[in-house]
């Protein structure tokens, strides 16, 4: 081990390497909070952004094999990181954790993530939630939708009531990562939080095979019916650009689309709306970004590292950076008055401890999780029956 | 009979100056017209893309030139673009680009004609064999190989560092280079070869003196080649080349590359032109080397 | 005398000691780490778990690499063809001594030196029907016209050969050019007497002469079809569906994103199997024709 | 059986003028041979001829028609390159049969011809291999038959035997003069071998420095040459030039001779006296026991049918040509007399003939 | 200065047995001329020799080590490839000085041997010209040129005056004699030329199919061939060849001819009997009125300084070299005599001298 230090450039005392892919310009100024932040706190940032997760997760894992880790690393809050935990190559966080009591103010299924065999590895930052849908106020209107959709049912009325417009329903990027977010979607809202976690959680065969799987299975296809020819390859961006153009109605997409609408300065709730969940018990699907800090022995830099884990948890930074990030702060006694209103709603809903679900990625390995989004996309996409989309999806999650 | 009298009476064959206009020649040109229209359609989306501002964008008509013209995109692309917290546009990788590009464009080219030298001329002991195992190398995936080669460089402490770079360079462009260099010396009579030897030349002698002088064109290509390779290299530089030497690629990918953030496609517009321009200032110049007949004269039969 | 003697010999042997480390160290050495890891359980780090063949089972059970086989099969032999085809038209033509020539050559290149990523939308963009080609097309007067391979599960594959084609074709050209270059004017002459038209003599003189050069061609062609990755990714990701997968990307998804090494590199040892298969027997049969 | 007719052709060569102003009229059939020291154009006149060159003045014509810009393949000619310039990649078959596929000539007809021309050639066995396994002579005797199997109205032959053995040499010297007693067709011919050329040509051109020197039968050319250049370029060994004044007797006088020439033809008519050189060839020299001039052997080469011997007269060196089996010693002194009836007198001033 | 000993040699080419068992030894500072058809070997053997290709089997030995294996750059061997093999990039001057340069030889002696070697080959205005920019017989004087700037201990030329005129190669051949007594270096010599090889050779090879046929000094092999296959090499025109008997007298008896040789010096002892063919040279053969045979005129060759005429007697066709100033008539009956003094008979089975 010490040999292999050697190899690394030494980090002066305060410097700290922090790997991370937010890169675009919202990102970049949320990402230069916490290092104004953490400067502050009398650290030193030093920036390394990668754009792309699987790439920059790629870079921290083999500086890590190549002796040179950085001081932090990016992930998501996911199993992403079990395999450095189980090799050992991730200093944990106890001390801040417990001095800081994250029991208490963190939500349960990011802490059952981040903690391993009673250690804590990875800081968590904020709460993305994945599947919001998201309409268009204009072509609401034009289609003659009075009333937000309080059902899946409501909501393929009013889909079916865009399309007899001639606006196009959903809103979509053909793209497998953006399918699953749609399958999630459709899994919530139908097959409510106890089906959503026998599926994702428990993998139980028994659920994949039920009925009321195939009925999520058969909504979720039924979307693709409502999406126009260009949607194969498209980025949700350009998806959202169809909602702001009023050229869709609704698209199924994570809270950063407010972005595009901010950046094309139209407002939540006027121009655009957003429903977390289509009723009132529709799990909200937690998925976040995390830091991890890579095993060194340099007490320096283990103090830099503890440095940083403080000021990301950091009540003012929570709420500063999730307002740049559009995602709601991970701790739940943060003051959220001056956010967005679709934030708030997201706030609101993540009071009720029931509710907080996390993304299939906190429950699956990245494998698995990888082999589903495969079965998904090629059932969007394809003519599969849907039992055999069932047992595919039940063969994929088994062990 | 005078000259004059002899062209007028016969009109068969004009004189090959008025000449260049036959049906043959005009389909060359109508046929590599149509090509280069083909090859730039793209360049004019970009181009038009890359002066619009993000609301035209959005209203999608990619052809359509801008109806407001803003340089704004360039400008943020070279000098603001956000590559992390840092928003100072893709120039700042532009030093660290060159200084990995040019010892990774000038040793594997200098590696691979000796190589192809060595093979096509010497042909040592199992020299062959290697080639052989090297052009099978070719068909590995270069993502699969960085794990162990981070754990190779990392114990000769070249991880991380611009040495480590180029010699990762150098490694993935071995196949290719050799291959390139071993089949065009394959094409040089071999007679030259004898004569050096007879002349007395050693190895590097007849490489320097006569078989390099001979390469231009294939080092021209080769140049192309890698240049360009190392030049839009992003993943080797992000995970070889350490902090300190991150390519400019790492920049445009961190404009570009996005999952979750707003996407700027002009700035991206923007930020990829500019970024080609030394492989492009390369490509322009080259053609002076594309020489005619350079082993012309060598040898009779 | 003596030792000048030992120095003439050890020279070329020595000159390719660089080739040799490369070559065994980094090819062979990442082969036989790949083969290794393919045979264990590894996930986000190499472990040295064994578990047989169970890797490969699971990767010919899993229809997403099954029908990344089948695309690059598709590809690798459009891409290479049309990719010779017009890159070899192209030097052919840029080699009549037409005006311009710089300027074409680089038209012909510049896109090679394009990142793909941002290309790759572009293309996409262009393929898309509704904004790009079959828009423009439909408003030049021809309304019926569909131009939706890119979305098509059947024809997405073609697409990203004619944007790939569009990559490298100029760097074909140029490889043939400079070959093209160094063919003896003699020769052309003789021809010339002969009587033999042109075309004729590139099929049956130029071309058996730029063998070596096709040869290179085609060996750089086949190593960056068989690698085909960027392009898929910025242009259809694999989609629609898994339409577009192919195994490169099957193999970095389970690198990184997926933290799957062992399958990973189950997947990339497969992919040698048939250039091996290939190459061995005309790698054996130069050796053996050398020896004689 | 075309004619080739060049007029006031000029031809520049990487900014080189090689070939200016040059005149020349071949005559259907005819058996041209060209004859010139090395790099005087003989090649580049070869090539301007068959279209590969293109000239910068003048005007070419075959077959009564004005070609001087016409496609090489629309000339009929069959050439063989100094160079060879076989194809590589073919084996000689294809190397002498592809012209012959391509005008869509008979298999049969191509198959024939191949035969008889390979049969000719010596190369019968050769036909599989490729070029670059043949030898020097072989690959030679390739161009020649890919030239030969065209049967075409013109031949151009850029020394075409030059690197054959003495006795192929022979045969297909006599092969090539069949043949084109045969075909009629009108053969240019490039050589450097004195037998060849004056054996084949029906017409001898000695060129120089891309001009042409003098034109005629091999027998005028070769007796009678119209300046000192050509003279002392014909013949091996070369003609003794021995400088002197011709007096009005007619007699020349110089250091070590005194040759009554009263019964010289002169080139041009008026009177000549003064300074002149005087032209012998070697086989008009012979030592005999009652020669009138005297000399000293310097050198003695043996060359199988004859011998030639170097005498030292004075100051001159003179060669001679003896055939009988007669040995000399290095220094013998021997006497010598000089045949009259085939000398040639020079201007030294402008090397025109007298 | 130094001497090759070729043992036992084998080479392959392809597969093919190109040369196989032949032995050679050269003497230091030895003037040896290669002879033989093209396609037997000489270039192999050459190459071989220097070391460019590998030998199958045998020994070379140069200045009395064994080099069989050593590289072509210790054999300090000069050469000139019959295909020029010249530096396309370089200069001629560059072609020429590449191996001094190699050597270390100071500036100012490279510029000597090049400027010596350069006017001697009158390639002194062409120093400045790649190699594309010469004409073939430039070329070929670079290839000579730069074997000999290299003032090596042997050379080897493969047919180096083979594409130059034959002023210049007469020029040249007289060079070569004198710098070869200069250095007296060892030269092997593959030539076509038979006043080449008669005179420069110290001995000539005659090769045939990549074996020695015999070695001799350049007389020994013109007139006393050891077998029909030297005997009908040469020589131009070739020897005539007459089948006829031997009777008990030592009188050959043909058709044609009937001649007393009893004065004939055998090749080996013992009786000679019944079926010979006599080898007559053509200039062993006199047309003179007192001629004791007939024949009719068939052919007559006028060659500038001699005549060929070939002669028609009964089914066999003789040439003969006249070198009176005679005309003859096709078709005219003539009587000729036959020298026996150098006649050679041959073994009609073995194709052996008797
Ligand atoms: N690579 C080869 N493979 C097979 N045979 C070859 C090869 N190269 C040459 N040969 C054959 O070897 C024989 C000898 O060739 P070589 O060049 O030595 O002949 P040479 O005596 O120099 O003839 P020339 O007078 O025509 O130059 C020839 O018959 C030739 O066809
Ligand atoms: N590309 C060129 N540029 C300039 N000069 C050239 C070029 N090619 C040939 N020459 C010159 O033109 C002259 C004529 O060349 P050409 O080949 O016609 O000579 P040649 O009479 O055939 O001589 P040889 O008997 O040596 O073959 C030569 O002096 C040569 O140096
Ligand atoms: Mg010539
Ligand atoms: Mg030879």
């Amino acid at each position: 081990q010490n040999s292999m230090v050697r190899a690394a450039k030494p980090i002066p005392v305060e410097k700290a390497e922090i790997i991370h892919w937010w890169t675009s310009n919202s990102e970049s100024a949320a990402a230069k909070l916490i290092a104004e932040n953490y400067r502050k706190a009398g650290g030193i940032w030093v920036d390394t952004a990668i754009a792309g997760a699987d790439q920059a997760r790629a870079v921290a894992i083999n500086r890590i094999v190549g002796s040179n880790p950085p001081t932090a690393a990016q992930f998501n809050t996911t199993k992403q990181f079990l395999d450095l935990v189980e090799q050992g190559m991730l200093n944990n966080v106890d001390d801040v954790a417990k001095s800081e009591a994250w029991e208490k103010i963190l939500p349960e299924p990011v802490l059952n993530v981040i903690r391993i065999n009673g250690h804590y590895y990875a800081v968590p930052v904020n709460i993305h939630m994945q599947t919001w849908f998201w309409y268009s106020k204009a072509a609401f209107k034009k289609a003659g939708i009075a009333k937000e959709p309080a059902s899946m049912d409501e909501m393929f009325a009013a889909m079916d009531k865009l399309k007899a417009v001639g606006i196009i329903p959903l809103a979509h990027g053909g793209q497998a990562w953006q399918e699953t977010i749609v399958f999630q979607a459709m899994l919530a809202n139908i097959g409510g939080k106890d089906l959503y976690l026998s599926v994702i959680r428990d993998r139980d065969q028994k659920a994949i095979n039920s009925e009321a799987f195939k009925k999520v299975l058969l909504a979720f296809k039924r979307m693709q019916s409502y999406i126009d020819a260009g949607s194969p390859g498209r980025n949700w961006n350009d998806a959202t650009a169809m909602l702001i153009s009023g050229k869709a109605g609704v698209q199924i997409m994570g809270d950063w689309v407010k972005g595009e609408f901010a950046a094309a300065k139209q407002v939540a709730g006027k121009d655009f709306g957003c429903i977390a969940g289509l009723t009132q018990n529709s799990p909200y699907l937690i998925q976040g970004d995390a830091f991890v800090f890579p095993r060194t022995n340099n007490p320096s830099t283990v103090q830099a590292q503890k440095l940083l884990a403080k000021v990301l948890l950091n009540p003012s930074t929570q709420l500063e950076f999730n307002k740049l990030k559009g995602s709601i702060p991970i701790r739940n006694d943060v003051d959220t008055a001056t956010m967005d209103i679709c934030a708030q709603t997201g706030m609101a809903i993540m009071k009720d401890k029931s509710r907080q679900v996390g993304i299939s990625e906190i429950f699956l390995t990245p494998d698995q999780n990888g082999a589903l989004q495969d079965i998904l996309t090629a059932y969007w996409n394809t003519r599969i029956p849907v039992e055999k989309v069932q047992k595919s999806i039940a063969s994929a999650l088994k062990d | 009979m005078t000259v004059t009298k002899a062209v007028q009476h016969k009109p068969k064959y004009a004189k090959r100056a008025t000449r260049s206009w036959t049906p043959a020649r005009l389909g060359i040109y109508a046929f590599l017209f149509s090509a280069a229209v083909f090859f730039l359609l793209p360049l004019y989306i970009m181009l038009v893309t890359s002066v619009k501002s993000m609301d035209e964008i959005r209203m999608g008509n990619i052809f359509a030139l801008p109806t407001q013209f803003t340089i704004e995109p360039w400008i943020a692309a070279w000098t603001s673009a956000c590559t992390g917290i840092a928003c100072e546009g893709i120039r700042s990788g532009f030093m660290n680009s060159l200084s990995i590009a040019i010892p990774s464009t000038i040793i594997p080219i200098l590696l691979g004609a000796l190589n192809g030298y060595a093979l096509s001329f010497w042909r040592p002991r199992g020299a062959n064999v290697l080639f052989g195992i090297l052009m099978v190398g070719a068909f590995i995936p270069v993502q699969v190989m960085i794990f162990p080669l981070v754990r190779i460089l990392a114990s000769i402490d070249l991880y991380s560092s611009l040495p480590g770079i180029v010699l990762v360079h150098t490694v993935f462009s071995m196949p290719v280079m050799t291959l390139l260099f071993r089949n065009y010396y394959s094409t040089i009579p071999h007679e030259l070869f004898q004569a050096a030897r007879i002349d007395g030349g050693g190895f590097a002698r007849i490489f320097v003196q006569l078989v390099l002088p001979m390469s231009t064109p294939i080092i021209v290509v080769a140049a192309i080649m890698q240049l360009t390779g190392v030049w839009n290299d992003y993943i080797l530089g992000l995970v070889f080349a350490g902090r300190d030497h991150l390519p400019m690629t790492v920049q445009l990918n961190n404009v570009i590359n996005t999952t979750t953030g707003t996407r700027l496609y002009n700035v991206n517009m923007a930020a990829t032109i500019l970024t080609s321009l030394v492989p492009l200032t390369l490509y322009f110049v080259s053609g002076r080397w594309f020489v005619r007949g350079i082993a012309a004269g060598a040898v009779k039969g | 005398m003596h030792l000048k003697h030992l120095f003439r010999r050890v020279v070329p042997v020595a000159a390719i000691v660089p080739m040799a480390l490369v070559t065994l160290v980094a090819y062979l050495g990442a082969t036989l780490w790949s083969i290794r890891v393919s045979f264990s359980n590894s996930r986000t780090m190499p472990t040295d778990t064994f578990v047989g063949v169970a890797q490969y089972v699971k990767l010919f059970d899993n229809d997403r690499w099954l029908l990344s086989i089948e695309n690059i099969a598709v590809y690798t032999v459009l891409f290479i063809l049309i990719s010779m085809i017009l890159g070899f038209l192209l030097a052919v033509f840029i080699d009549q001594k037409v005006m311009a020539e710089g300027a074409l050559r680089t038209v012909f290149l510049y896109p090679y030196a394009m990142s793909f990523v941002a290309t790759g939308l572009i293309w996409q963009w262009m393929l898309t029907p509704g904004i790009g080609i079959e828009y423009a097309v439909k408003q030049m007067g021809f309304p019926d016209f569909t131009f939706d391979w890119i979305i098509d599960q059947d024809k997405v594959i073609y697409t990203i050969v004619i944007a790939t084609v569009w990559q490298t074709a100029g760097l074909v050209m140029a490889l043939l050019l400079a070959a093209l270059r160094g063919i003896d004017e003699e020769i052309w002459k003789a021809a010339r007497l002969d009587g033999i038209p042109v075309w004729r003599v590139y099929v049956s003189i130029i071309i058996p002469m730029l063998a070596p050069a096709m040869a290179t061609v085609f060996l750089l062609l086949s190593t960056t079809a068989v690698k085909l990755f960027d392009s898929v990714v910025a242009m259809t990701q694999g989609g629609p569906g898994t339409a577009s997968e192919v195994p490169a990307k099957f193999i970095m998804d389970h690198l990184f994103g997926r933290a799957n090494i062992a399958l990973a590199s189950a997947g990339a040892v497969m992919l040698l199997v048939p250039v091996i298969v290939i190459l061995a027997p005309y790698v054996y049969a130069r050796s053996r024709r050398k020896l004689a | 059986m075309a004619n080739v007719r060049l007029q006031n052709l000029g031809i520049n060569l990487s900014g080189n003028q090689i070939i200016s102003e040059l005149d020349l009229a071949v005559d259907a059939g005819e058996f041209l041979v060209l004859l010139g020291p090395s790099g005087c154009g003989k090649s580049t006149l070869l090539h301007a001829i068959a279209g590969l060159i293109d000239v910068s003045a003048g005007s070419i014509e075959i077959a009564g028609q004005d070609m001087t810009w016409a496609d090489p393949s629309e000339r009929q000619i069959g050439m063989v390159f100094q160079s060879y310039a076989l194809y590589p990649t073919m084996t000689v078959e294809k190397n002498m049969s592809f012209g012959l596929r391509i005008n869509g000539t008979p298999k049969a007809e191509i198959e024939r011809r191949i035969n008889k021309v390979a049969e000719m050639l010596h190369l019968t066995p050769l036909l599989k291999r490729k070029p670059a396994a043949l030898s020097g002579g072989q690959r030679q005797r390739v161009a020649i038959g890919r030239a030969l199997v065209r049967e075409a109205e013109v031949f151009l032959f850029d020394e075409p035997l030059s690197n054959l053995d003495a006795k192929l040499r022979t045969n297909l010297r006599r092969e090539l003069k069949l043949l084109h007693q045969q075909l009629q067709s009108t053969m240019i011919y490039v050589t450097h071998d004195q037998v060849e050329a004056m054996t084949l040509a029906t017409r001898i051109v000695v060129m120089q420095a891309g001009k042409i020197q003098q034109i005629g039968t091999p027998e005028c050319v070769y007796e009678r040459p119209v300046n000192l250049f050509v003279a002392g370029f014909l013949g091996a060994p070369a003609m003794n030039f021995i400088q002197g004044q011709l007096d009005a007797q007619q007699c020349f006088v110089s250091e070590s001779l005194s040759l009554d020439l009263s019964s010289y033809v002169f080139a041009a008519d008026g009177e000549c006296r003064g300074d002149v050189v005087l032209g012998v060839r070697p086989e008009q020299i012979q030592i005999r026991d009652d020669g009138q001039f005297n000399g000293v052997v310097t050198l003695v080469e043996p060359m199988g049918n004859h011998l030639v011997v170097w005498l030292q007269a004075g100051a001159q060196t003179v060669s001679c040509i003896v055939n009988q089996q007669r040995s000399f010693a290095i220094g013998q002194s021997v006497s010598y007399g000089v045949d009259t009836s085939k000398i040639s007198l020079f201007d030294p001033r402008t090397e025109q003939r007298l």
